[in-house]
């Protein structure tokens, strides 16, 4: 090939065509493909063989940093870098801490949840070979694609465009990289 | 939402019960393509800016730019320029506070929570309604801003080292309402976006068929290079559950915490344990509320009735009627309370909030807030949109005077007689807080004019044709 | 599409948030520089209308800081000398003195020489000299080393994080009473353990408790 | 300790910039100032001259001033320190000095100490030295300083307009005296006001012989002493009483305000206080009987109070005299007296003093007839109080012409020349002698006043008189003590003295003050000159120089010819004759404070209201003349005594006509009148006069003549239809039944001393310091060990039921402070000081209305008469105006409470506890929440709304557009040793946090030069808030509560000790001992309760239910009186917000 390639592209135009070549083309052991679709497609992850996401594990990960950031910033200026009596209340109790600490919970929570999910998505990404294609915008509408990435080990042209006819994708061409 | 795999054999209880099964309401009518979502819901950026639009846009800027000469007035005399006097040193700046602040729950409500009870109806009205959260929240973080004496302090109220090597007092609710409102505003304004990213990358493309190449770029820069990959799917619903699932948390803590403004002082009529529930509950309505009052115009203006159905207004006025149902509910509550602790103290505050010389805010406030939602009894009612309207006017104007009842005739009337006073605001008060129904509206047009109103993603997700299974009615 | 975002394009996240920190950097720099008492203060040496030098006075002549800061053991306030208790020396050396016209025509007239003021707290804060310099804080604590300076510079912020450091952990600060005018002597602290000893009976037998609260110093 | 100003006449650029430092500089540079720190400050002043000795010169003073903000770097504007030129001996840069002076009204003086900082006196304080005060002084004293720096005052000398030299002055001065030297006099005429000064009384001896015919006539718009013709008639002699409060236990006072209105009042107070002071239940209580028919502090503190007409004070006089004298001359003077006064209570009230012979008083007020005095003489000699309870003292007889004699003499037309010194008779002279017109006709007419006003105005030649404070001269203080009036600071406009005015005029060798005052005092204490005079000025008092006591005997014949007339028939008053009584107002006096902005702001202490005066009405005549609040509906709390709009009382303008003249003013309905009297404050709505008093109230002088000028009758009101708001401070006046002045009688209180237990919130919670530490069980301890458990507590701070522990308060004292409401008189001095002390803003009438005063401490005026309704849900009982009421009087300031809810609410620490137990305040870490002062119960923390240091009153609302700046003179009066507050920041009262600090600095200062580093703890006495050091009844104790033996543990052992809102746990380290009231049980008022018990009782206990707490405080119900009676029923499930 001259130009380098990225993939082949087939369009689907219901959920269930896709779904169901998604699971012919999972099945035939592809690892470096994707399907493009305007909304998430229930039951697609699985017809994918797609694990279940880790960003929870970053989520709670963020969850505690923000607890103990609370806690440990209450403690620290009130009881420990200037401890001042304030309404006779102690220097430091979790119980006042609380709200704050709690707050802070749900904020490192977003953050981490936010920044785990476009880190693991690998966005922002501006440029990228899918959106060079020229349909791509009927795939933020109303059309399905599946992308198998030539990288992927058992792409082959022929094979693999086959695979895709077979599975009833349409408008099969090549993506630039 | 991947909930398909869920149905499993049902419990045994419920096979004994067996209950009634439900039709399930449609969510998008007339069975509409989600060509003709996306066409519905772009066409509205992508349109010509109707003339009304610029009729209103340049309305709100004015009624704006009250806020801003008020609050600028305010800046440059001193906080004297309020109505604020001993003994009532909060009045309508923390009514206003609280009042946008609970509007701002419907929003972070609809999204999240009901998003985690898997409440399908929410998807026409959340984006609308996360917007006005963060709009809300623009108007009802000026207040609490702008209400200190010297806010060109105001950064003392942040954890930030300096040379005075004094820190925040942690004990202080109104700490806790720096903590709270600002992870409220971070964390809707992201979650709003998260939900957004979909969206802007349909724009991105739909510009760019049309040869708009700067705004193509603008949406484009925002939208994160989105391809509608389902691996990133995979993990954008991920994080969409959890973000709605710590912002349910969120909106509860949030309101709590205004709440412990005065459930933490010792004020009799603020120092109420009722209050967090009852300022949550007070929130969703006075939100809902909010929500009905600018959904119907806008549905109206749209012709969204496919898009907002009958359904989706029947559920809000539910939800008001419970609501404020439970409000009620606080307002006996606070009553019985206050005669059962039998200190003569808490008692006189309840006593003069029904009949003292604020009688009339308190009437007010039982009549828009308990009396109005009891027509959401009816069926007729709820089927009559512009009757709707008019009682989600009044929830608002009841919310507000809820909030003026609690706030000022606690105030006016507490422990030693010598001190009582009387309340009234000033004209710049008044200008002010009218002024940010003016911001509101100025960001909320912004948004309808150049943001999708509605989430495509999630409306296309929850018509038939979306489903795996080949359409019509899951399983 | 791709017209829209070169290849390149993917980069500018990641630039952007490097641009962003060092900008963020710049301004709590910059903030810190200007703003904090640390740097607007430390360094501070004007022009005096008269350029006096200490060093001179106390290291060549000999005098102690009481001479001319007389009050410094009594009054909230050490006063700066009046040009009468310049003359009395002045008024049998270097008489003439080109540089001592403004004190000469100080003392004739009665009108003040405009110093100026160094070393100053700001308006809420209310400093007490006597209580310091009578209970072992020696004047270079918060002036320096003021007995080698030519020209006075300011050498400590005294801003309030500094006052706090000391009045958390006086021992640290203590001279023997004895010394306290003595520039030149060393914190008992600073005196092997025989001193940190000597410092520990002093914070106990003289009951120092300096105040860590507002109303010691704001009023 | 003589101060020789020698100095040149100021310069125009004194006089017009703003300089004033020049000439404190060169006041500071004149050699031989020695100052009174040697008695203040004992250790340090001898440490002071001792390197005073050692070091050649050691003092200089700096005056910092902000030198232009050249940008030295622009990083950091420079400033300049500007130490004096000149050394200055005595002045030490950072540290007051305490001078001792007096200030002159009327015939007394009230001896003070002034504080100066660089000779800038900034504060002014009794002078301890003069035992009768015992260092207490009085509100006008306090606000006095603030007329020094007034801007408005008299800056020039002038002439015809234009401004005279100090030596045109002093030529102009001589020349008169030279011009009737010839003519003895005649043609030449004086109008001065009254003074106590020796120097002046010598001057105008010496004056009066050299020019015989010269008029010299003296005039005061009120009289404070009692008419000299009484005791000339009942004794032959020219005496004067001087009444000994503290010997007598039962007092009665016929219109006698002997708090305020009489002179010598500050002694009265205070010996009063003595007698009414109980520590133990062993103690004997005085008893007080007032009739009256304003409504006046002392009536406030009255037993038994008598609602009376002053017209008919005679006849009340005659019936006790008739019964306590046992003799029937009087008989005829009390026909008709039956319809007002029951026999009852006149035979029980005389029986009782009759029972306390020799410790009995009876008063009576000076602007009544001397008649009643005589009377009042007569009981007082035949009960032996004479010697006892009451001492005469010879006076000088008077022997200047009256303002009539004058008016006379100028309508003849024999008036060539006028000289008026001091006073404003164009504005305050009876309104039937047509004064100003009279004025104006006088060909010369030379003025010595302070600042313009309405006589100044008329006069071709306006002297600008000196302030006090500037000034050298002295004076007697009531009971003749003399005390100098010594200058603190030269003159700031060149003002010039009565005695340098008069010794000018009289050829005077010398006319310097000081070597006036020195002659006279050299002749009075004998000896040499310059000693006595250092001694004089150095103790502030000449010792020995009261008037002497002279016995006196009663003259039954002399007190007959008084009463040779035929007894008037006694009036009966109506809304259509009504009695008219002109009072001196509390703050303004006769008027002259018209412009004192601390006075002008200060609410009255009984009607309340700030910023004006108003025609008093007894509620019944209000009814009469439709002047009654509607309140609502169900009433659920009492009715406003007034009309109230949104928070302001609106008040009606009525027009008083009285013997055909009329006067228009507000009518504010006063509890507790006489019911057809109404009471006309003097010293309001003065036409000429400087910014801050110009529009505040109305002048009632016009309607007031020769004849009726105390008590006029024939009154009538008419409403004009208009209304004016009056700044009101307290817009309710009940306390709701609430716990809040917590009252006994004291037959209860000997019974149960700690009565203040069992009443309240917290008699029925759990106690807040634990399970077992009642109140009960503490009462159970002796105390010394509730002493040392005050103590204890202070420092740990027991848990009680609290979910926290609290951090400990380790500082080496712990400040408490304990407020004795039994002696409480209510008389505003506290708030003044206060304001003084600590550099409190003036917030103007406008924004008093709006409830922005700034007052760190208050005080609380409840009336009780025992109607309130036991029902939450109200009823007729609260739609009353009580028409008879009892005061209950509170003063409110920060009371530092250990678990302050304020500082828990504060985001930002601006408010937090130091370890000394002090609420502190923060203004520069302050950003304005106001959180704070929503919770604070008390409600004593006050927000700066406005820059209102910066901003003028007027312009408040001009933001920055507005002027900015204080005037150079104001910013004089400023304490710098308390921060000026900025808008936007809360402040309050931190038990005066400057006075502590310096306190503890100054002791350990030497301590450490005594070589006793060690002894830290300052000496109890030693440091003294401001409202405590004033206090002339000494209701405030104030101190270390660490140490048991303490005044303040002592006053807080004391059984009837409480917190206010004690319930709230919030442990206030102010703490109030309860009030008690003494009845006599016999009379027909009695009342078994003090009534706002009755009303607390009908509140929380209603009588269904009594009995069911099963706690020992209620004990046996006592009798509840009518008005309990009445609504005794009251149903359980009504009260709603009640205890049961």
């Amino acid at each position: 090939m001259a130009a380098p390639s990225y993939g082949l592209i087939a369009t689907f135009d219901t959920t269930p065509d896709l779904y169901h070549a998604a699971e012919k083309v999972r099945d035939a052991g592809y690892r470096h493909w994707d399907c493009i679709t305007p909304f998430p497609v229930h039951g697609l992850d699985k017809a994918m063989g797609l694990k279940r996401s880790i960003v929870p594990r970053i989520s709670l990960c963020g969850g505690i940093a923000g607890f103990c950031t609370g806690m440990s910033m209450i403690w620290w200026t009130g009881a420990v870098d200037y401890p001042l009596i304030v309404g006779g209340k102690p220097l430091f109790s979790p119980m006042f801490a609380f709200p704050v600490s709690y707050e802070l919970t749900i904020l490192f929570t977003a953050f981490a949840t936010i920044g785990g999910m476009l880190f693991l998505n690998g966005l922002p990404m501006h440029y990228h070979p899918v959106l060079k294609y020229e349909h791509i915008r009927r795939g933020m509408d109303d059309q399905f694609f599946l992308v198998i990435e030539t990288r992927d080990p058992r792409f082959n042209l022929a094979n693999t465009k086959a695979l895709l006819e077979k599975a009833g994708g349409k408008n099969i061409s090549e993506l630039e990289a | 939402m991947a909930h398909a795999e869920h149905a499993a054999t049902p419990p045994a209880i419920l096979q004994e019960v067996k209950p009634a099964v439900l039709p399930r309401a449609v969510m998008v009518a007339n069975n509409r393509s989600f060509s003709w979502i996306t066409e519905k819901i772009c066409g509205i950026i992508e349109g010509k800016t109707p003339t009304w639009w610029w009729v209103c846009f340049i309305l709100a800027c004015l009624v704006a730019s009250f806020t801003v000469a008020g609050i600028a007035y305010l800046i440059a005399t001193g906080v004297g320029v309020w109505g604020h006097a001993n003994p009532v040193n909060w009045a309508w700046d923390i009514v206003n506070f609280v009042f946008w602040i609970g509007i701002g729950h419907a929003g972070t409500l609809i999204s999240a929570i009901l998003c985690l009870l898997r409440q399908k109806w929410r998807t026409s009205i959340n984006r609308a309604a996360e917007a006005m959260t963060i709009f809300a929240v623009v108007c009802a973080g000026i207040f609490p801003v702008f209400h200190v004496g010297r806010v060109w302090y105001a950064w003392y109220l942040f954890p930030i080292p300096n040379s005075n090597a004094i820190w925040q007092n942690f004990r202080s609710p109104l700490e806790w309402d720096v903590f709270a409102v600002s992870t409220y505003g971070t964390v809707s304004v992201l979650f709003w976006y998260v939900g957004l990213l979909p969206d802007l990358a349909v724009l991105r493309d739909r510009f760019y068929a049309s040869g708009n190449k700067l705004r193509s770029a603008l949406y484009g820069f925002f939208a994160l290079g989105w391809r509608g990959s389902n691996r990133h799917w995979s993990n954008y619903e991920m994080a969409y559950l959890i973000l709605a699932g710590i912002s349910t948390p969120l909106v509860l803590s949030v309101h709590t915490i205004v709440s412990f403004d005065f459930a933490v002082s010792l004020l009799p009529g603020w120092h109420t344990t009722i209050f967090p529930p009852y300022f949550v509950a007070g929130a969703i309505f006075s939100g809902f509320g909010m929500v009905l009052t600018l959904m119907l115009p806008l549905r109206a203006i749209y012709r969204m009735e496919d898009l907002i159905t009958q359904y989706h207004i029947d559920c809000m006025c539910k939800i008001t009627l419970a609501t404020g149902t439970i409000v009620g509910y606080a307002y006996a509550m606070e009553f019985f309370i206050a005669w059962y602790g039998a200190n003569p103290y808490e008692g006189f505050a309840f006593i003069n909030r029904a009949f003292g010389h604020y009688a009339w805010a308190y009437w007010i406030m039982i009549s828009c807030n308990v009396i109005t939602p009891q027509f959401f009894w009816f069926k007729a009612v709820r089927e009559n949109t512009s009757f709707v309207w008019i009682l989600s006017i009044f929830v608002n104007v009841g919310m507000w005077f809820e909030r003026f009842v609690i706030i000022v005739t606690s105030l006016a009337r507490d422990f030693l007689p010598s001190s009582w006073g009387y309340y009234s605001p000033s004209i710049v008060e008044i200008f002010t807080f009218f002024g940010t129904f003016g911001v509101f509206s100025v960001l909320f047009l912004l948004f309808i004019r150049f943001l999708p109103i509605m989430p495509m993603a999630e409306l296309k997700a929850v018509t038939p044709q979306a489903d795996v299974h080949g359409g019509g009615d899951h399983h | 599409m791709s017209k829209l975002f070169p290849k390149s394009a993917n980069k500018l996240p990641l630039q952007i948030i490097i641009y962003l920190g060092v900008l963020v950097g710049i301004a709590t720099a910059g903030v810190t520089y200007y703003m904090t008492p640390k740097y607007t203060r430390v360094g501070y040496a004007p022009l005096q209308p008269v350029p006096f030098s200490h060093a001179k006075h106390v290291q060549e002549v000999g005098l102690d800081c009481r001479y001319c800061h007389s009050n410094v053991d009594k009054s909230a306030h050490s006063n700066v000398p009046t040009s009468q208790t310049c003359m009395n020396c002045h008024n049998q050396i270097k008489t003439t003195s080109p540089l001592l016209a403004p004190v000469r025509e100080s003392a004739a007239t009665g009108k003040s020489v405009p110093w100026v003021w160094i070393h100053k707290t700001p308006d809420y804060a209310y400093f007490n000299h006597s209580i310091h310099v009578n209970r072992g804080i020696s004047c270079v604590e918060c002036h320096g080393k003021v007995n080698e300076m030519d020209v006075v510079t300011h050498t400590q912020p005294l801003s309030m994080s500094f006052c706090l450091e000391c009045h958390r952990n006086p021992a640290a600060a203590l001279r023997d009473p004895k010394d306290v005018f003595n520039l030149d002597s060393k914190r008992l602290a600073d005196q092997g353990e025989a001193g940190a000893k000597q410092a520990a009976a002093f914070v106990h037998d003289w009951k120092v408790k300096p105040p860590q609260s507002c109303s010691g110093c704001h009023r | 300790m003589k101060r020789i100003f020698e100095h040149p006449a100021p310069s125009a650029r004194e006089l017009n910039g703003p300089t004033y430092w020049r000439s404190l500089d060169e006041l500071a540079a004149s050699p031989g100032f020695v100052d009174q720190l040697k008695r203040e400050f004992p250790q340090g002043a001898a440490e002071l001259d001792g390197v005073d000795r050692r070091h050649f010169m050691k003092i200089m003073a700096a005056s910092f001033a902000l030198g232009g903000v050249g940008l030295a770097g622009c990083r950091r504007p420079e400033v300049n320190i500007l130490p004096f030129g000149k050394s200055v001996e005595g002045i030490i840069p950072g540290l007051p000095q305490y001078y001792a002076t007096a200030m002159p009204l009327r015939q007394s003086a009230i001896p003070l100490l002034a504080e100066t900082h660089q000779g800038r006196p900034t504060k002014l304080e009794g002078n301890p030295t003069y035992t009768p005060h015992g260092g207490a002084s009085s509100l006008l004293a306090q606000a006095s300083i603030l007329d020094l720096y007034d801007p408005d005052r008299a800056t020039a000398h002038r002439k015809g307009g234009a401004v005279l030299k100090a030596e045109a002055v002093n030529d102009l001065l001589a020349s008169v005296g030279k011009t009737y030297t010839a003519s003895q006099g005649a043609g030449l005429a004086f109008l001065a006001d009254q003074s106590s000064s020796p120097t002046r009384a010598r001057l105008v001896k010496k004056l009066r012989r050299k020019l015989p015919k010269a008029v010299w006539a003296e005039y005061e718009p009120v009289n404070d002493e009692p008419p000299i013709a009484a005791a000339r008639a009942v004794f032959g002699a020219d005496v004067k009483p001087i009444y000994q409060f503290a010997k007598a236990k039962r007092i009665l006072s016929l219109d006698a305000d002997f708090f305020h209105a009489e002179s010598g009042s500050l002694y009265y107070a205070r010996e009063f206080a003595k007698g009414r002071r109980v520590k133990s239940k062993d103690d004997a209580m005085n008893r007080l009987y007032v009739a009256e028919s304003a409504f006046t502090l002392t009536g406030s503190m009255a037993d038994h109070r008598l609602r009376l007409a002053s017209s008919h004070m005679l006849a009340l006089a005659a019936a006790i005299g008739t019964k306590t004298l046992d003799t029937e001359i009087l008989k005829p003077l009390t026909d008709g007296l039956d319809a007002f006064v029951s026999q009852k209570w006149v035979e029980e009230c005389a029986q009782d003093l009759i029972d306390h012979k020799g410790a009995s008083l009876v008063v009576a007020g000076a602007h009544l007839p001397p008649q009643v005095h005589a009377i009042a003489y007569a009981i007082n000699a035949l009960l032996g109080n004479i010697g006892q309870t009451v001492d005469f003292v010879a006076v000088e007889p008077a022997s200047a012409a009256s303002i009539s004699d004058l008016a006379a003499a100028v309508k003849s037309g024999s008036v060539k020349t006028l000289v008026i010194l001091g006073g404003n008779p164009a504005y305050n002279a009876p309104a039937d002698l047509d004064w100003a017109k009279l004025q104006v006709s006088v060909a010369d007419v030379i003025c010595l006043g302070y600042a313009a006003d309405e006589t100044s105005a008329l006069a071709g030649t306006q002297l600008a008189a000196a302030h006090y404070l500037e000034s050298w001269g002295d004076a007697r203080t009531a009971d003749g003590t003399v005390v100098p009036v010594q200058p603190m600071i030269l003159p700031l406009f060149g003002g010039i003295t009565q005695i340098e005015v008069l010794a000018r005029i009289a050829g005077e060798a010398s006319a310097d003050g000081y070597a006036l005052v020195s002659d006279t005092i050299t002749a009075l204490a004998g000896g040499d000159a310059d000693k006595a005079m250092r001694r004089f000025l150095h103790d502030g008092i000449l010792a020995g120089s009261a008037f002497a006591k002279t016995a006196v005997n009663f003259d039954q014949r002399g007190a007959r010819a008084l009463f040779r007339d035929d007894p008037k028939k006694i009036e009966t008053f109506s809304a259509k004759n009504l009695e008219v009584r002109f009072v001196t107002d509390h703050k303004m006096d006769d008027g002259r404070f018209n412009n004192n902005g601390w006075l002008q702001e200060c609410p009255d202490p009984i009607t309340k209201i700030s910023w004006d005066n108003a025609i008093l009405v007894s509620p019944k005549l209000g009814k009469e003349l439709g002047i009654y609040p509607q309140g609502s509906k169900l009433q659920i709390a009492r009715v406003e005594e007034n009309e109230f709009s949104i928070g302001k009382e609106n008040s009606r303008i009525f027009e008083l006509s009285v013997g055909g003249r009329k006067i228009k003013g507000p009518v504010h309905i006063q509890p507790g009148l006489s019911n057809y009297t109404v009471v006309v404050p003097l010293g309001y709505g003065r036409t000429v006069t400087g910014h801050v008093g110009k529009g505040a109230g109305f002048n009632a002088y016009p309607a007031r003549t020769v004849a009726g000028s105390d008590v006029a009758t024939g009154g009538t009101l008419t409403d004009t239809g208009t209304r004016l708001l009056l700044a009101n401070t307290q817009e309710h006046w009940s306390m709701e039944g609430r716990d809040i002045v917590r009252e006994a009688n004291f037959d209860e209180y000997q019974k149960n001393p700690g009565y203040v237990d069992d009443i309240g919130t917290e008699s029925h919670s759990p106690a807040i310091y634990g399970a077992d530490k009642t109140p009960t069980n503490d009462n159970k301890l002796s105390r010394e060990d509730r002493a040392k458990q005050t103590t204890a507590r202070a420092k740990e701070i027991p848990r009680g039921g609290s979910m926290y522990a609290t951090p400990k308060f380790d500082g080496h004292h712990q400040w408490g402070m304990s407020i004795d409401l039994n002696t409480c008189i209510g008389c505003n001095a506290c708030v003044v000081a206060c304001q003084a002390e600590n550099n409190i803003p003036i917030v103007g009438k406008d924004q008093v209305m709006r409830g922005r005063e700034m007052h760190w401490i208050r005080l609380d005026r409840y009336y009780s008469d025992g109607r309130a309704e036991g029902g939450a849900f109200g009823g007729e009982g609260n739609r009353e105006i009580p028409e008879d009421p009892q005061v209950s009087l509170q003063p409110v300031a920060c009371a530092q409470c250990e678990l302050a809810p304020c500082e828990v609410v504060c985001p930002v620490n601006a408010t937090v506890h130091d370890e000394e137990g002090l609420n502190t305040m923060a203004y520069n870490r302050c950003i304005g929440t106001r959180y704070c002062a929503n919770n604070c119960p008390y409600k004593v923390r006050r927000f700066n709304f406005f820059d209102f240091n910066q901003r003028q009153l007027d312009s408040l609302y001009l933001g920055q557009l507005g002027p900015k700046g204080m005037p150079e003179l104001v910013k004089m009066v400023k304490n710098p040793e308390v921060t000026v507050r900025m808008r936007g920041v809360m402040e309050k009262c931190t038990y005066c946090v400057q006075r502590i600090q310096n306190g503890k600095i100054q002791h350990k200062v030497a301590m450490a030069q005594a070589g006793r580093p060690g002894d830290v703890v300052v000496p109890d006495g030693t440091i003294k808030t401001a409202c405590q050091q004033v206090c002339p009844v000494e209701a405030i104790e104030f101190g270390n509560i660490d140490d048991p033996k303490s005044a303040v543990s002592l006053a807080k052992a004391r059984e009837q000790d409480y917190s206010l809102l004690g319930y709230l746990n919030i442990r206030p380290r102010t703490t109030y001992l309860g009030k008690l009231r003494n009845p006599n049980p016999k009379m027909p008022d009695y009342q078994s309760l003090p009534l706002s018990r009755v009303e607390y009782n009908s509140k929380n206990h209603p009588p269904s239910d009594h009995g069911a707490h099963g706690h020992e405080g209620h004990g046996p119900a006592p009798a509840a009186p009518k008005a309990e009676k009445k609504h005794g029923m009251i149903d359980t499930a009504k009260t709603l917000g009640g205890l049961s």
